[in-house]
């Protein structure tokens, strides 16, 4: 085996560059962004409104020429709804494929590992899908995030639960980073309103019954049932509250808040409270153009998923744009100060930890199939209706 | 004379890649080696002595824990490691005992629910554990301490795979997973050996989870006990050759280097055509490459007790009555 | 405490655990296969439905009778050309094998129907009221057809001459050989059935759940511990079985949060693998 | 003391091996062997523990793959027919170790023999009543389960299983494994008594000095190979045969016997 060793190392070689070359050749010298997100896994649902939108971003820009006079390219990658694959994947973003700016996976987790690999190059990452306040509290300088906030998820329940004088509430989770970021914020607010929270509780990521959840509600009658929860468990929700005729007084999750939803729930979805962050129909600066463009695309509206991928990389381009430069700590410096509008609405963070305070919540409700938004007043397309009608009184 | 020349050669392959590797090289060798250590540490107990199961993941996601919470408290990672193996140990001695009196596809599956009740469990003891939040530690500047930490692991794992080949007990694990019955009317210690073969499976997991999330600097619920570290790991074994010294190294290169080349290419495609891979190296070379190599003539890789491993990769159901 | 609500909750969860059981428990309990793909061919059912009722408009009933064919044709195929040369080796190689094949399912229902989740409004939504509680209407179908289904798989391998041969198979291969019993066409066709069961049991989760093509793994291990708690190859006792699992479930997440009531689940599972491996109920038919 | 009945030379044998070679994964053990079992007779395989008797059986009741070689059935090839199709052929075989199936009920196991009759109910219901006549003791269990029974019962069941279909022929492994001894001499003379009646029997026996008693004819394996053939009586009157497979004999002469065989 010894003899052939020269042709073995040849071969060793030429399969190292196969692998860990960059897949494709330059073109135009394009701006390289570099993006790594579930396409499989758990979380590929959401992750692929955010991407989609991203694709859209790029489309739109590449037609108004580019990015500092260069096409604008992505990188994608799958990181299979797995922290571990997203940390190595931004290491060959960086590293091998050399791109030149990044945007942060989707979901928090992922966020959390792809950011201590930005941090360690250096590079300036765009958190514009992890909603997590753990993510930026870390202190990592080159994590800015555009995504919205916790805080901005639950503003709206307390004044809406205080006009209608409601009192008590139940959190049922999915037991991830931002849930529970949302429930300490939850009590937080609670506590200042005088807001009784009857129950708290987490349920694991792939629970498909509630009955259990459901019994405790009907037991405790709480007004308010908040979920921070995906799509699916928002759907299977209202279909078992539904189907065991329960309802409270007001169901709000973020769940709701999206395209999914509205088809899978159907009927049953009718006057569920989404907390969204976006809404294809809020007069946000460039709102109209993207809500337009995306459904010409894609065929649906897009929900915040999507507005949070495009805020992200607006911001990312108008901040390479001002400084005309894609020198990391150039823009991470501009960012620092820079406030801007987006299709979320404002953007601004907080100099120190990246964390964006911004980005203001709405709260939408589901009628006739669509959202409609109910609070801030400003943005009010149509007065909600509470307590939701009970089923039997639905046509 | 010929396996420990190959042992040296990867040894030495793993001391000049930092040398010439970028990071991202390196990020690609510490995930290789995570699963170059467990693929070893199944192959102990699924490979010799025959108890093959799907709760790995069980000693993984409690290293990572153990290491996770020690080095929040301000415990170096290196210690952290060295204490999640020893957790892994501890934990899998009196598991063991218990899961053990289990047989086939009851101790396979018995196991995969053991890794369902640790996750939940991570999940459920937030006082500690912080749910689904996940703990987050302060990142390493580099990662060449855990590419070097893991790289002593897999060769460690190599080595004592080898040697234990090579031994007595590897051979009273062969008879174990060839017939335990009559290897118990032989006077072999059957339960004895069972327990020590899957408690020395635990070690290397645990101490490479924790280093997992050293190199993640988070570590969470679903990663620490995830379904596909598991299913990744036995089938990079069963690619390369159950119960044998080079099988799941070649196994884990191999479906490591494939895996990243598809991804990178077919990102949509990938998962299927992984998928197709296994399927075809099932039906084409049940027996993993190592045995399929050695079968072909190829004498470079060294087999010891040819025959006898033979016998022992027969069909169930087969035995002669002769 | 409501126990009245909790405990009919947790018997209709059973009826859904039972329905994921039924067709493994011919593929497992009977054939000894380990199918880690049963999950995924329940999955695809509740996606070929969506896809018949919301895509093409067609009645539900439609796809209660199509899905399943289609479902049990696949697993026809799929015995016959992949498990078929991997029968008689270790267990393991047929758990690789459907592993595999599970990843395809999952990467080929990802390319057709996209990652959302899908639903099916309008079909079995509404609830019914018995003695004050409000029971789910789909859950009901599914708990009805879970237990005659059951039912009637076990009259089928007892009663019937191919049934017998089923059990035969699965207990002395070569007894059934000798008898003059084709070892490949009994699995073949065995195969078949579990998969349309599975097939069935996905067309009729599809009113309940959130269909997405990665549903699957979700639903697997459940399945796993219903027919290992009720004894392998035993359908009453998987019936029993997936009700026990549903009741402690909902009592338990009710009790201790969702994490923990789930985690019972399998605590019991590992609690009957070691104190009672034929099973709580009855005698299953390997043993 | 048996009517010798000469094969008639012109009808091909009901079942004969070729140059038959077999074995297990990649072991071999069965090195070329030729048999041939003519119509009506008993014929019994004698050898040693690992002689492979039981394994040249498994074969021809295609349950083994024939790595090489030919199994004919009254001159037909079927070396690559499936071992379900055997019962067609009019071969039954009847297999040592676990023989019935011990969940099922005496009348269940003996339906399952059965199972080539179709589901025509009188057709199995006629077969089982010939076999009551047969084996009496069956007559008073068909509702006990198979499990229940002693061992030698359990073989009984197994030898009126096989005989559902009316085979031809009936091949027989180790028929009196774990008996006692009053078990074994029920067990023989049941199969004198079938083979009185027409019925070829084949059968592999580790009591060679009995079975070559009631034996037209016999094969002594070793190692793969036939050592010796030659009718009953012969063989039991052979001095090698006697010193080396009919008396507990040390392997050293075994490998003599081979040397000079």
């Amino acid at each position: 085996m010894f003899q052939s060793l020269p042709r073995t190392l040849a071969a060793l070689g030429l399969l190292t560059a196969v692998l860990f070359g960059a897949p494709t050749a330059r073109a135009a010298d394009p701006i390289k962004i570099g993006i790594a997100l579930s396409m499989t896994g758990n979380l590929a649902d959401s992750a692929g409104h955010y991407r989609k939108a991203i694709e859209l971003w790029r489309d739109m820009i590449n037609q108004k020429g580019g990015l500092l006079g260069r096409p604008v390219e992505l990188v994608l990658y799958d990181e299979r709804s797995d922290p571990a694959t997203a940390a190595r994947l931004y290491e060959r973003l960086i590293t091998v494929d050399k791109v030149d700016l990044l945007i942060a996976p989707w979901g928090s987790a992922s966020t959390a590992t792809s950011s201590a690999v930005a941090e360690k190059h250096k590079r300036l990452l765009i958190n514009a899908g992890g909603a997590s306040e753990k993510v930026q509290e870390r202190g990592f300088r080159y994590t800015v995030q555009t995504a919205a906030p916790i805080s901005a998820y639950v503003e709206g329940i307390a004044p809406l639960m205080a006009k209608y004088k409601y009192d008590s509430m139940v959190m049922v989770s999915r037991d991830f980073n931002a849930a529970r970021d949302m429930s300490a914020a939850l009590e937080k607010i609670a506590k200042e309103k005088n807001i009784k929270i009857l129950n708290s509780e987490y349920f694991p990521a792939g629970s498909t019954d509630f009955s259990s959840n459901i019994a405790k509600g009907r037991q405790l009658g709480p007004d308010v049932w908040v979920s921070l929860a995906y799509p699916n468990e928002a759907i299977e929700l209202v279909r078992q509250f539904r189907a065991t005729n329960y309802l409270p007084k007001v169901f709000i999750s973020n769940g709701v808040s999206q395209e999914d939803f509205l088809k899978a729930a159907g009927k049953d979805g009718e006057y569920a409270i989404g907390m969204s962050l976006y809404e294809p129909v809020m007069k946000t600066k460039g709102n109209a153009e993207f809500a337009k463009a995306f459904v010409a695309k894609y065929g649906y509206e897009p929900g915040y998923f999507a507005g949070f991928g495009y805020a992200g990389a607006t911001v990312l381009a108008e901040v390479v744009t001002k400084t005309g430069s894609l020198d990391q700590d150039k823009l991470r410096a501009e960012l620092d100060t820079y406030e801007t509008d987006t299709v979320l609405g404002h953007h601004k963070i907080e100099p120190k930890t990246g964390l964006q305070v911004g980005v203001k919540g709405l709260l939408i409700q589901v009628r006739n199939g669509k959202r409609e938004i109910i609070w801030p007043t400003e943005f009010k397309t149509i007065d909600e209706v509470l307590p939701l009608p009970a089923w039997e009184q639905r046509s | 004379m010929k396996a420990p020349l190959l042992i040296a050669l990867f040894a030495l392959l793993l001391a000049v890649v930092p040398l010439f590797g970028g990071d991202y090289v390196l990020a690609f060798c510490v995930q290789l080696l995570v699963f170059v250590s467990l693929a070893y540490s199944w192959n102990l107990i699924g490979g010799y002595a025959g108890y093959t199961h799907f709760g790995q993941v069980t000693f993984f996601g409690l290293g990572a824990y153990v290491g996770a919470l020690l080095m929040q408290s301000g415990v170096h990672w290196l210690l952290a490691a060295a204490a999640a193996a020893l957790s892994g140990l501890l934990v899998a001695l009196p598991l063991g005992g218990v899961m053990l009196r289990l047989r086939g596809p009851f101790f396979a599956i018995g196991m995969y629910g053991m890794a369902r009740v640790f996750d939940s469990l991570a999940l459920g003891l937030d006082d500690i554990t912080q749910g689904g939040t996940g703990l987050y530690l302060t990142p390493l500047g580099n990662l060449y301490g855990i590419y070097a930490a893991l790289a002593v692991i897999a060769v460690v794992m190599l080595i004592a795979t080898y040697r234990l080949d090579n031994s007595r007990f590897g051979l009273q694990l062969l008879a174990i997973r060839e017939d335990e019955q009559a290897a118990e009317a032989m006077g072999i210690r059957t339960a004895r050996l069972k327990i020590a073969a899957f408690a020395a499976s635990a070690i290397a997991p645990g101490a490479v989870g924790s280093l997992y999330a050293t190199y993640l600097s988070y570590i969470d619920p679903s990663t620490a006990f995830g379904s596909m570290t598991e299913l990744t790991t036995i089938a990079m074994v069963l690619l390369g050759g159950l119960g044998t010294v080079f099988g799941p190294l070649i196994g884990a290169v191999l479906m490591s280097v494939v895996n990243e080349f598809l991804w990178s290419r077919f990102p949509e495609l990938y998962l299927g055509l992984v998928g197709c891979i296994i399927l075809a190296a099932v039906l084409f070379m049940p027996r993993g490459i190592a045995s399929f190599v050695v079968k072909r003539g190829w004498r470079g890789l060294p087999v010891p007790r040819e025959h006898l491993r033979r016998i022992a990769l027969r069909a169930r159901g087969a035995v002669p009555h002769v | 405490m409501p126990v009245w609500e909790l405990l009919v909750g947790g018997i209709l969860l059973g009826g859904l655990y039972a329905l994921m059981a039924c067709g493994l428990n011919l593929i497992f309990g009977v054939m000894g296969v380990i199918n880690f793909a049963h999950g995924d061919f329940l999955a695809v059912a509740a996606l070929i439905t969506v896809s018949l009722v919301v895509g093409l408009g067609l009645p539900f009933i439609v796809a209660v009778v199509v899905v399943p064919l289609l479902l049990a044709a696949f697993g026809y195929v799929f015995q016959a050309v992949i498990l078929r040369r991997i029968a008689n080796g270790p267990v393991i190689m047929s758990v690789l094998a459907t592993f595999a094949v599970s990843t395809i399912i999952v990467n080929g229902a990802i390319l057709v129907w996209g990652g959302s989740y899908r639903g099916l409004p309008g079909v079995l939504g509404g609830s019914v009221e018995l003695f004050g509680l409000h029971l789910s209407e789909s859950r009901l179908v599914a708990f009805v057809v879970a237990m005659t289904g059951s039912l009637g798989v076990w009259w089928f391998l007892r009663r019937t001459r191919f049934g017998r041969a089923i059990r035969s198979v699965a207990q002395a291969p070569e007894l059934a050989t000798i008898s003059g019993i084709s070892i490949d066409r009994v699995r073949n066709v065995t195969f078949a059935l579990g998969a349309g069961m599975a097939g069935l049991g996905g067309v009729l989760m599809a009113p309940t759940f959130a269909a997405d093509p990665q549903l699957g793994s979700r639903f697997l291990i459940k399945a796993f511990a219903v027919i290992i708690v009720g004894g392998m190859g035993s359908y009453p006792g998987a019936m029993a079985g997936a009700l026990l699992l549903g009741v402690l479930e909902v009592f338990g997440s009710y009790w201790f949060g969702p994490t923990i009531g789930s985690a019972l689940l399998f605590l019991v599972m590992l609690a009957t693998l070691l104190v009672r491996p034929q099973g709580l109920f009855g005698i299953g038919l390997r043993t | 003391m048996q009517p010798d009945i000469p094969a008639a030379p012109s009808a091909p044998p009901v079942l004969e091996l070729q140059q038959l070679r077999t074995g297990y994964g990649d072991v071999p053990v069965v090195q070329g062997v030729d048999m041939r079992f003519a119509a009506g007779r008993m014929t019994a395989i004698i050898g040693s523990n690992g002689a492979g008797k039981s394994t040249v059986i498994k074969a021809a009741a295609g349950l083994l793959k024939v790595w090489s070689g030919r199994v004919l059935a009254a001159g037909a090839d079927i070396t690559r027919e499936p071992g379900h199709r055997r019962l067609a052929r009019g071969i039954a075989y009847v297999p040592q170790g676990r023989i019935v199936l011990p969940e099922m009920t005496v009348r269940e196991n003996l339906e399952l023999g059965g199972y080539p009759l179709g589901s025509d109910r009188r057709r199995v219901k006629a077969a089982i009543e010939r076999l009551v006549v047969l084996f009496p003791v069956l007559g008073d269990r068909m509702a006990q389960l198979a499990g229940n029974m002693s061992g030698g019962e359990q073989q009984m069941l197994a030898i009126a299983r096989a005989l559902m279909t009316d085979p031809a022929t009936v091949i027989l492994d180790e028929p009196s494994l774990g008996l006692s001894p009053k078990f074994v001499d029920i067990v023989f003379t049941k199969l004198q008594e079938l083979s009185a009646a027409g019925l070829t029997v084949i059968v592999v026996e580790q009591k060679a000095s009995k079975i070559l008693e009631i034996a037209q004819h016999g094969y002594v394996m070793h190692t793969g190979r036939v050592l010796f053939e030659g009718s009953g009586a012969d063989l039991l009157a052979d001095e090698q045969v006697k010193r080396v497979f009919l008396g507990e004999m040390p392997d050293a002469l075994a490998a003599s016997a081979t040397a000079e065989g």
